[in-house]
């Protein structure tokens, strides 16, 4: 991890991943970007911008809708010595087009014996909670992270996003980076201010696979990624004025997961909670869990707790969906009732 | 088979039919209208998609209302019809509940789904009307839904409609090949607007028009210019009645124009200038209402035709805004059918 | 669950997949099936043998290789008041058609408040250990568990299969039904014998969502699924020679998971060993560790323990491949380590 | 565009062309009698598909060397070649190391990936040759490559292979359309064998010959007729030089035959009586043999060149026999490139 410069501008994840991917194409001609809506756009969701100004048309190419097309064309431009960074749209859409991820891309250096890479980025966004319906709100951070050979990351906030985006590109790896809507700086779509933060101008990477401690605490480890982070924090502060003092762990990577991180905090308070947003069965909370639980993992002074979205598709009401979604109220009431009952 | 170029006569023959026609194309617009004014109360700060009455995207179909009114002229309730994230003017079109289908969109209990589904997300099984926010996803259903009328020896048949876009989507091939070989009674109706989002046709599509793609599937490719509802009225025609014959299906498309942004909040900057004014001076509602009046329609027989259709869509969202919100337990429930609530 | 007749029968899963088909296909002509090689082949995995000659070409459909259409397709005649049942060959081919799968199927139900119902079956054959390489060699059980508005069951014998298959067929909703190579009984495939059971001729479900304990024991409970049930009977009876008594659970359904069967055994027993062939992070594995461990689950007396095949492509060739399945004698040694730890 | 019917000169011109093609299929089809001894080796009890020497699935490619030759005699190592699930003919006739190719079936360390492809699943960066088995996908990363070339202003090429059954799958009709929008120098050659497994074309597809679906693209479509290297050497010619000179793509559907079943052990009991036979008397090596003999190549001159040829074939495969097994502890290896093993 290069060391930054310092700096105050603040820049919204938005902002920030345009301008890793400005600065990357700038630097390493093999970079290309593509996808629906991001060259005249610049992104639904803001990721592009500018690129096609200063890029022209044959580095950033609007697609037509075809997923599939333009995934496996992207492990083809890969295999040619590119490095091509592909928008999925909403990370919902994956089911037209997971073959040339999961079996294609995913598998690629595998089923070469190392002869054939696959360095290219997949940027998708993720997340409810602004009334989109149930095809356009989902988080699927489990559906990519239960399959080999993909590295996984979801920034909470711009700066990671930005020295994330840096790592992925120049990873000889697919990277699925996850950017949650409730964070992306886009106003159309409310944002958490927490993410927004300062950015280095510099050219700076952020580790792939290496969690962070965001807030350090002794009682009860919070295990958050992406906006659940957020809750975390809020939850952590709150729970401050009740004399609770919770530690607060940011994934920023869910494959491969950074299961020392987990474990250290774990075993260090000898609580855990976990936060997710997405489904809760078969989903991060129980990996978390279970990495924590198992043999040569840590020991708790409770049984740990899951405050993940019940296994049921997102409603498109909000009185239904802001009923379901996880947050600090909830995380706090899961804590207390923790310390309630060992204390 | 070869592409017809569409050469209906300009005029129709049955009064009232036109008559519907118009009336309901001044009801879709009147609906979007209302739904437009909804859409935009309470979205702060800075348009957040989030807040007011009707959060999430909102895909209006306005200037789109011919293709709908045009093709469901020829539908019964026992027809399926598919639709696409733009759904409304179809819905309308073929009947389903004003008030249930204004409520879902305010997300209200008394909503087709009780707040469940929302705009991209209708279902009314009294008129086998269904939509889906996946492009071209709805292709596949319609094909099934016109096998199981096929099988059980109805002559009913289904609709698929979809954009241009969609037609670069997989799914787009795959059901029109399995439509040919089962000889399945479907009519894949699509809505040339010249846009996905902001990817103009030309820049993505291979063909000037999509109706020659339906000689690689055998099927006859009507393209139909001019978003007439005449036209299309007489090119639908013909292809409902060959799918109700068991002539198997049809590829239609139509060219038809976006009014508004793709969604509601597009700022539309990848729109040469002056285009939105120059389509807009071609509204295909007062063209039409224009053509009646020369063809001997009484303004008042129209006006009092509009004037009840535009009553009924205000009574709806007079319904639809006054109508209670679900408890938020609902939220569990329907995940399964036969089952009570999940959790 | 009717209670059957007995029989001394003994089938194979594939000959009590194709029984329970025909046998509800005489019995409700709703039900029709479709897939690649369906038809005159009988199914790649034997699992449609004598239904296409029985019931002719309307009702057993030999589908083009569109995953994508076909799935949909069942969808829409699902939502007609058919209830197909349709195969996708290998669960490694979901990346071509899960939209279809997840975002249709699992969704019809709730996106439309429960007027639209979804009964379908997708057969699907998962599993590896015979050499057919990386991308014909995964199970995938917790990607399609992840999601919901799907039940996803998975047979250990042919008894269950014929059950579950019945079921599947007569639920209202998606039941994706995995069965998996080794125990299918091609023999072109090799097959564990004990798969193959009696399997009475009468009707008779086996109820979805419920495990089943298949073994009792006092000292240790083994979780497995399909195959790695039989890996976890085998290791029961090596155990047994070492006076240590294992319980085993078989899962039968994944979606929903039998929590309390899972929770009851590992607190009659203290320990817990978890058995999968599926890749272990994310997977069914810390489901169950989660299920036990966390808050309202049962007291452990040593950590749990899980036996998965690693986050990795599944290698062609058997040294490597045989070298990372979990077999019986991992499951021993791990139950030893665990005994010896903590005894 | 219209789709051509190849008019091809019967007669090429330049002779070691010829000699080399003759030579080569000679050799593609003594690697797969090779293959089929090897693969029968072991297989008990009852075609256990899991034992002997070659494990998995294995698709011979006898009577489809025209294909793979007429095509591949165009092209150069930096010309990228994505092929099927039946991939020797054309990774021979592409260059792909033989002794390399050879042990990866055989799931050795020196195999081109260490075994962990096995023979779906051959990669040669040295000759740009992959192949993935999965219906279809090999087409988006063939474009993919295209644009690579394209964009490095190289006069290289990329080809994708296919089978006249993956011409159905959504892959198909969304890379011919990305190709034809972004002009890149691909050619697609569907390789009609007239079955998909066991579904014959006429049952699936909706047209006669595919390359009138190139016309739903803007490209060039040929068909050729008669199995005819010579033939399918100037369909082929012709598009490689468009492709090369900056013209863009075309699809070309070659009429061949498949003389093995779908896969060793298949019993094709799908095909009328007699069908096998009638193809092996039209067995395209012989013929071809005999038009050469006719224009005047001496019967030594042949015999030499395939002699050499199957030198090299018995060669590779003694080398391949006798080489190591891979060491199981580097199943952990490769799975993602630039890091050490994976655990
Ligand atoms: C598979 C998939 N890819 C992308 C999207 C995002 N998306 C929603 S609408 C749209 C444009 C669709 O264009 P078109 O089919 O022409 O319909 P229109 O919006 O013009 O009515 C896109 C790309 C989606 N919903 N599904
Ligand atoms: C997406 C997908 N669906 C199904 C299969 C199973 N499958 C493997 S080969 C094959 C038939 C392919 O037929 P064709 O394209 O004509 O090639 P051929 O086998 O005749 O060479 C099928 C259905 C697969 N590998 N991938
Ligand atoms: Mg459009
Ligand atoms: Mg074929």
């Amino acid at each position: 991890m290069t060391t930054a410069t310092t700096t105050t501008r603040r820049l919204t994840i938005a902002k920030a991943m345009s301008e890793a991917l400005a600065q990357e194409m700038a630097r390493d001609p093999s970079v290309l970007v593509m996808g629906e809506d991001i060259g005249k756009l610049g992104g639904v969701f803001g990721a592009t911008q500018g690129l096609l100004d200063r890029f022209g048309p044959e580095r950033v190419r609007d697609t037509p809708i075809s997923e599939t097309a333009f995934m496996g064309a992207a492990v083809g431009l890969a295999a040619s010595g590119m490095r091509p960074v592909a928008e999925l749209m909403f990370v919902d859409f994956f089911g037209v087009c997971m073959d040339a991820i999961y079996n294609l891309a995913a598998k690629q250096n595998y089923f070469s014996g190392g002869k054939v890479s696959c360095p290219m980025v997949i940027m998708t966004s993720v997340g409810g909670g602004y009334g989109d319906g149930g095809q356009h709100s989902q988080c699927l951070y489990a559906t990519f992270a239960h399959l080999p050979g993909l590295k996984v990351v979801i920034p909470s906030n711009a700066r990671d996003a930005k020295g994330l985006m840096l790592s992925a590109i120049r990873d000889d790896n697919p990277v699925v980076f996850m950017f949650h809507k409730a964070l992306q700086g886009m106003g159309w779509l409310g944002t958490v201010q927490r993410s927004i933060t300062d950015v280095p101008e510099a050219d700076y990477t952020t580790p792939i696979g290496v969690a962070a401690v965001v807030r350090e605490g002794t009682d009860v480890t919070l295990v958050g990624l992406g906006l659940t982070v957020h809750l975390a924090l809020d939850a952590a502060a709150a729970l401050a004025k009740t004399g609770v003092s919770a530690e607060v762990v940011d994934l920023r990577t869910v494959s491969p997961l950074d299961r020392a991180t987990i474990r250290a905090s774990a075993a260090k308070t000898g609580r855990l909670v976990v936060i997710d947003d997405d489904y809760m069965s078969f989903g991060v909370s129980a990996e978390v869990i279970a990495t924590v639980c198992e043999h040569g993992g840590a020991r708790l002074r409770s049984p740990p707790m899951r405050i993940a979205y019940p296994d049921i598709p997102v409603p498109f009401t909000p009185v239904m969906e802001h009923f379901v979604l996880p947050n600090a109220e909830k995380v706090v009431a899961a804590v207390q009732a923790m310390l309630e009952a060992a204390p | 088979m070869s592409t017809l170029e569409s050469t209906a006569p300009s005029r129709a023959t049955n009064r009232n039919q036109r008559l519907w026609m118009y009336a309901t194309m001044v009801q879709s617009r009147h609906f979007e209208a209302l739904v437009k004014v909804a859409y935009l109360e309470g979205k702060q700060p800075l348009f957040n998609m989030a807040k007011g009455p009707i959060p999430g995207e909102m895909h209006l179909s306005d200037g789109q209302e011919p293709c709908a009114v045009g093709v469901c002229a020829h539908l019964r309730p026992g027809d399926a019809v598919t639709a696409t994230h733009r759904p409304h003017h179809i819905a309308i079109a073929k009947g389903v509940d004003l008030k249930a289908m204004a409520a879902e969109i305010f997300g209200k209990k008394a909503g087709l789904s009780g707040g469940r589904g929302g705009h991209m997300h209708l279902f009314d099984p009294a008129v086998n009307f269904a939509c889906s926010g996946i492009v071209a996803q709805g292709l596949g259903p319609a094909v099934g839904s016109a096998l199981a009328a096929k099988l059980r020896d109805a002559s009913d048949i289904a609709v698929a409609f979809l954009g241009e876009g969609a037609a670069n989507q997989g799914a787009f091939h795959e059901a029109l090949n399995l439509a040919a070989v089962w000889q399945a009674p479907v009519v894949f109706v699509i809505e040339d607007n010249a846009y996905g989002i902001s990817v103009a046709k030309r820049d993505c599509t291979a063909v000037e028009s999509n109706a020659i793609r339906a000689a690689g599937y055998g099927m006859p490719g009507v393209h139909v210019p001019g978003n007439d509802a005449d036209r299309i009225l007489a090119a639908a025609g013909e292809a409902v009645a060959r799918a109700r014959a068991g002539g198997g299906p049809t590829l239609i498309e139509i060219e038809t124009t976006r009014l508004e942004g793709h969604f509601m909040g597009d700022a539309e900057g990848y729109r040469p200038a002056g285009e939105v004014e120059a389509l807009k001076a071609r509204d295909p509602i007062p063209a039409y209402r224009a053509r009646l009046l020369a063809e001997g329609f009484e303004a008042e027989a129209l006006d009092r035709a509009a004037g009840a259709a535009i009553a009924e869509v205000d009574a709806a969202f007079v319904f639809a805004r006054r109508a209670d919100y679900p408890a938020p337990e609902e939220v569990f429930e329907h995940v399964f059918a036969g089952e009570g609530a999940s959790q």
